[in-house]
């Protein structure tokens, strides 16, 4: 098993890092909340450049059919810089859905999302019942059952069935759980949107439009655990950054005459977000390797625990300035709180975890 | 009083408190509530009040929020400056300016921290120096809250340069709308200037707007803090309605995971209100405020963090339609932990002064 | 509501303080351990002359007919010494609920009770599947339905129907909820001897011998809340006495060269420690005063989680000489262990707390 | 290895370790465990080892817990001793200690801590003085895990009485049934004497049993503590065995709302296991140690907590029969937070030493 990077993914990152370190994400994500996209994806186009939005993408459709483990790598550094734009569905999910779907699906539009033409979005309910930035992407996909995009499961377990009230999440009611239809994926088309709590997450709730597909379950299941994947990479890369944030500032900050990172509150709590990131890390390798539902649910659990920490522990050692809009701190607190909601909640991975492992249903199959 | 909030309470939630037109809509509410003579129920009669035991505003404001009520556009004032002005003001100051405050016609700010005097308040640099019949300001006052709205402000500043730390402070109410004062909103998380900075520039407080002596400033400010850490500004009410909205949550959810996170935070709740009402049976310690402080902040944390997983998918969701407003009143508690002490200051003062532990 | 004591009330639990603190409460553990319960059974002698044990028994057969109140102030200082012998049943549940049968049994045990000349111990699966020193009690009963012992519930929650298997524990299957049976007493007879993490408190199963109830469920459930509360001030009273004595060890304590109560690590993990007992208090006291079901598993779930809390955080101040048998802080650390899981576990509190809010029937009906 | 240790593996738990019957029968189950070339498969051929690399000791691990194999009666001596034997002792040492300790011929005990130096192992007074061939020991040494039927024990002892706190400190080896050694048992919580005290009275240690050069002592401890903190002595294997019994567990309960916690403590089981791999595939970072220690101690509690409240009321009971024997485990669990550097000192050296925070 390949648990730790080899060194060209160490350099891989590094060059992302340096790319995204010399774009200015600030001032784009500033313009992203205010509908203008035009710096972001400037941004995006330089990490296509790079090779990015062609990771998941087969060779035969103009990718680079890279491993899982690259697109971790590629995703934490995204999530490190807190990048605007539908970061896992163009980097993970729908580049899988589409290939996974093949023929004129994947043929139009998988060599425009390799080479960084366009970007993408997905909305499946009861996951992710919104697309975000649905107004900017070149691709907008819906995979849902087809009796009201309401009744789609993610996992096997009860509570997750009857949890969720569907895409609209108007009432509240407890749902039975539905006889199993198959999957349907349809172009989507965008309905109304909805403020999310990261003002770069432009969230749009999706209607079905051409119909791609009728029977897609399996091929949804994976793009949706290859997404949970990124998207924990990229919540792991949102907590290095504010621990990164948080002990410089802890070494700036003066009160009662010392720096505050040396008083020993400051340093156990920042200590035991060190202590959370550096064992959230190598479940997600580990998932990146067995891409099982299992392995999945484990790394998004793990890592939006330890980018929660590090979130909670970074903001109080700011104190109010980690508040404002004005400096850095909240797009990665926003981007953490929005994302621990997305791609499955924790309690959604926890359920399919201990399913898993007492045997009950793998789930999308 | 049941009835009459039943009857008046807005049916939808305000724009937010910290736009214009919620500032607007906020301070039409109040002005409903004096009518009805509920802005102060605690206050002595004279001033607009009906001089209601505390346990009667306890009741008072478990109502309020059962009722789904506003938040108080004039909490800095109500429940902050107005104790102190029982405490230490003349009665010039009460006739003058108690008034006016119930009714919202002035809505006031904190001007307590400044850029290097966060958690150690004692660092205080903005000072006021003697002039003609009063005082000018000088300095930045930073992380006052509702000061992008609001009429006046009070704080602390350094009266005499020499003093040092907590000595030679004096406590001051100056105006927002002054010369020489410029308020530049901050944005916080989520967008609304919750709070601004305020650069005093030689601004003028005339001697009747200072609070007790000049050099008394700690002395009277620490009355205040005293009350915003201690019951006045976080009254059970919000938690415990809060708390039965949390309950619904979970009961619809059916989310039986979460079943330990709710039934633990609603017994929290109740632990907040029976504390509440134990304290006006027998008067708390003298730093009961702390261990309130830390206990209220993580209970409205947990409030909100249960809530939000309980709603699955649409935890990321702003307003009040498809996430119950628990997004945005999780953006609030988050700064319970910080603001009034944080809470690493607040668990030093309770080891040091409730435990006797060695300084 | 009275949230507070009164000064009576006060002067109470410094009396009982004083007593306890003169008796050599250390010696008597050791001894009742050991099979010896002559020095312990002293102590409770004591305590009888001040009229701890006739506390909850009516006037009419020598008791004192007190308030909850007073037994919560009485059953605080208990724990707070850690005192052995059965002392939720003797002082609370056992004179509760002989009170309410009435009749024989009561003429035939409760003036026994009141002056101290027995103690008393009650099993009821499934909150108390072991009777506590059964074998030093004078009165030792068994609540229970006919069908076995094993199926009485504590909580309307279905959470908890399916967890128990009963008195027996020993196999660990769900069964299912049966058809409410009566709730019977009985005389118990003493059976097998099992092991408490608090080596005080022996343990042992009860079969039914002479039958006192054929259908004393109401008078069942509030014996056994009477015991929970109990239970949950003898929890504070541990928490307090934890507390008390980490305090003092980290003033004394040298690391590092100074007081380990000058790290602000000790400090803040022994402020978080009085904040939860602090905010326990008041909810003991409330469920004093209403009695409900509801009232009074709030205070064991908050005076346990206090409890809990402090001899964790004890234990850490102390390190290495707080985990052995002859330091004393172990008999407070297995007390709370052990008081945790009995009158009713945490899980069982939070489910009837929630029945209750969401209107469910109300358990013991 | 799967089906010998099915094979073999006792069916019931062995008794405590800490008993005269249980130290008998722990010695007799590594004497086996040996004779299979199982009790050190790390180590060389030539000391009856396998020369296993370490992934095949991580599997070994696993499998011997997955089977229930017993505590190893000679784990200070396999994961603290060796490992130093090995980086910083003698052939001679290696071929007179090792084979012995293999068969746990010599169970070892540590001899670290003293009364006066816990967490501040610095601050150790202990003293070696020297004679004609070797050492004369004096001082009390305590919580010397094993200590009350082990053979033989390890530790630090200042030989240069002017030297200040880590230096001029020795690593000795030293027989406990030696004239001048009394050991005097601790009971812990839960009863028996898993650590002693040992009072040294002029017990004489040949300079064969130093380990390193005299007054070096320190360096070589610190490497004996990155072992004690690190993989060796908490190998993922016991984690995974108890989180999958933690699992079964909780199925045969049916109760819903401890779900979340269980989940919890088997991903964490997990993350812990997939982190020792991956530190075989690249050395982990200097102070990797302290990150696993704190890890390792909180998911062990974890776990048994979550099982002690899926036990309910029988969470209270001693023994297997009626709680699966989570109680003692939980018993030992909670001293893991202390031992091996408590969990306050672990957090200050990542603090320190892997973020950079100012000391």
């Amino acid at each position: 098993m390949k648990l730790t990077l080899s060194d060209e993914q160490a350099r891989f990152g590094a060059t992302l890092h340096d790319l995204l370190d010399a774009a200015d994400v600030p001032a784009a994500s500033r313009a992203w909340a205010a509908g203008d996209a035009v710096p972001g994806c400037a941004v995006w186009r330089r990490l296509a450049d790079a090779g990015v939005t062609a990771l998941a993408v087969p060779e035969k459709w103009g990718g680079l059919e890279a491993s899982p483990a690259d697109l971790v790598v590629a995703c934490e550094e995204l999530g490190h810089h807190a990048l605007p734009g539908p970061a896992m569905e163009t980097v993970a999910a729908v580049p899988a859905l589409l290939a996974a779907l093949g023929g004129a699906a994947a043929e139009r539009w998988l060599p425009a999302l390799a080479s960084g033409e366009a970007l993408a979005t997905l909305a499946a309910p009861p996951w992710l019942p919104y697309a975000v930035d649905a107004d900017t992407a070149g691709v907008s996909l819906l995979a849902a059952r087809p009796a009201g995009a309401a009744d789609l499961l993610a996992s096997g377990s009860p509570t997750a069935a009857a949890r969720l009230p569907g895409a609209t999440g108007a009432t509240g009611a407890i749902v039975a759980r539905p006889a199993r239809a198959a999957v349907g994926v349809w172009v989507g088309v965008v309905g109304e949107a909805v403020a999310s709590v990261d003002p770069t997450r432009r969230l749009f709730e999706l209607g079905p439009g051409e119909m791609l597909a009728d029977d897609a379950g399996g091929a949804v299941g994976r793009a949706l655990d290859l997404g949970a994947l990124a998207c924990a990479a990229h919540l792991l890369g949102a907590g290095r950054a504010m621990l990164e944030t948080a002990v410089e500032y802890a070494k700036q900050r003066v009160q009662f005459g010392q720096p505050i990172g040396r008083f020993q509150a400051i340093k156990h709590a920042l200590a035991d977000v060190a202590v959370g990131l550096e064992f959230a890390r190598p479940l997600l390798y580990a998932a990146a390797v067995t891409l099982t539902p299992r392995d999945v649910s484990a790394a998004k659990v793990a890592c939006a625990s330890a980018a929660h920490r590090a979130a909670r522990a970074a903001l109080q050692v700011h104190g109010a300035i980690g508040y404002t809009e004005e400096y850095g701190l909240g797009r990665w607190l926003t981007r953490v709180r929005a994302l621990m909601a997305a791609w499955g909640t924790s309690s959604d991975h926890r359920a399919r975890v201990l399913a898993t492992l007492t045997a009950q249903a793998e789930p999308w199959s | 009083m049941r009835e009459w909030l039943a009857a008046n309470a807005p049916a939808a939630p305000l724009p937010s408190v910290d736009s214009a037109e919620g500032d607007a809509a906020h301070r039409e509410w109040e002005r409903l509530l004096t009518g009805a003579r509920l802005s102060a129920v605690s206050w002595p009669v004279e001033y607009g009040g009906r001089d209601a035991p505390p346990m009667h505003w306890l009741v008072f404001e478990e109502e309020y929020h059962a009722a789904g009520g506003p938040v108080r556009i004039g909490q800095n004032g109500l429940f902050l400056l107005a104790p102190t002005l029982f405490g230490h003001g003349t009665a010039e100051q009460r006739d003058r300016l108690l008034p006016r405050m119930a009714r919202a016609d002035d809505v006031w700010a904190q001007a307590w921290s400044e850029p290097d005097a966060g958690s150690d308040l004692a660092a205080i640099r903005s000072r006021a120096t003697r002039t003609d019949g009063g005082w000018l300001l000088y300095g930045q006052k930073t992380w006052s809250s509702r000061a992008a709205y609001a009429d006046r402000a009070f704080g602390l500043f350094r009266t005499d340069p020499d003093a040092e730390r907590h000595r030679g402070l004096t406590y001051l109410m100056f105006d927002l709308r002054a010369e020489g004062v410029t308020v530049r909103p901050i944005r916080q998380l989520g967008g609304a200037p919750g709070f601004a900075e305020i650069f005093l520039d030689g601004a003028f407080v005339p001697d009747a707007d200072v609070i007790g002596a000049p050099g008394d400033g700690w002395r009277v400010a620490m009355s205040t803090a005293g009350h915003e850490r201690g019951l006045s500004l976080r009254s059970p009410g919000r938690f415990l309605a809060a708390a039965e909205r949390l309950v619904d949550l979970w009961r619809d959810s059916g989310d039986s995971a979460l079943a330990g996170r709710v039934a633990d935070a609603w017994i929290a709740a109740q632990a907040y209100k029976m504390h509440g009402y134990a304290a006006l049976e027998r008067p708390p310690g003298p730093h009961a405020g702390s261990l309130g402080k830390l206990f209220w902040s993580e209970l409205d944390l947990a409030l909100h963090e249960t809530a939000l997983d309980l709603l699955g998918p649409h935890a990321e969701v702003r307003g009040s339609s498809r996430s119950g407003g628990w997004l945005d009143g999780y953006l609030f508690a988050l700064a319970g932990p910080i603001y009034a002490g944080t809470n690493e200051i607040q668990r030093t003062i309770v080891a040091d002064r409730v435990l006797g532990l060695p300084r």
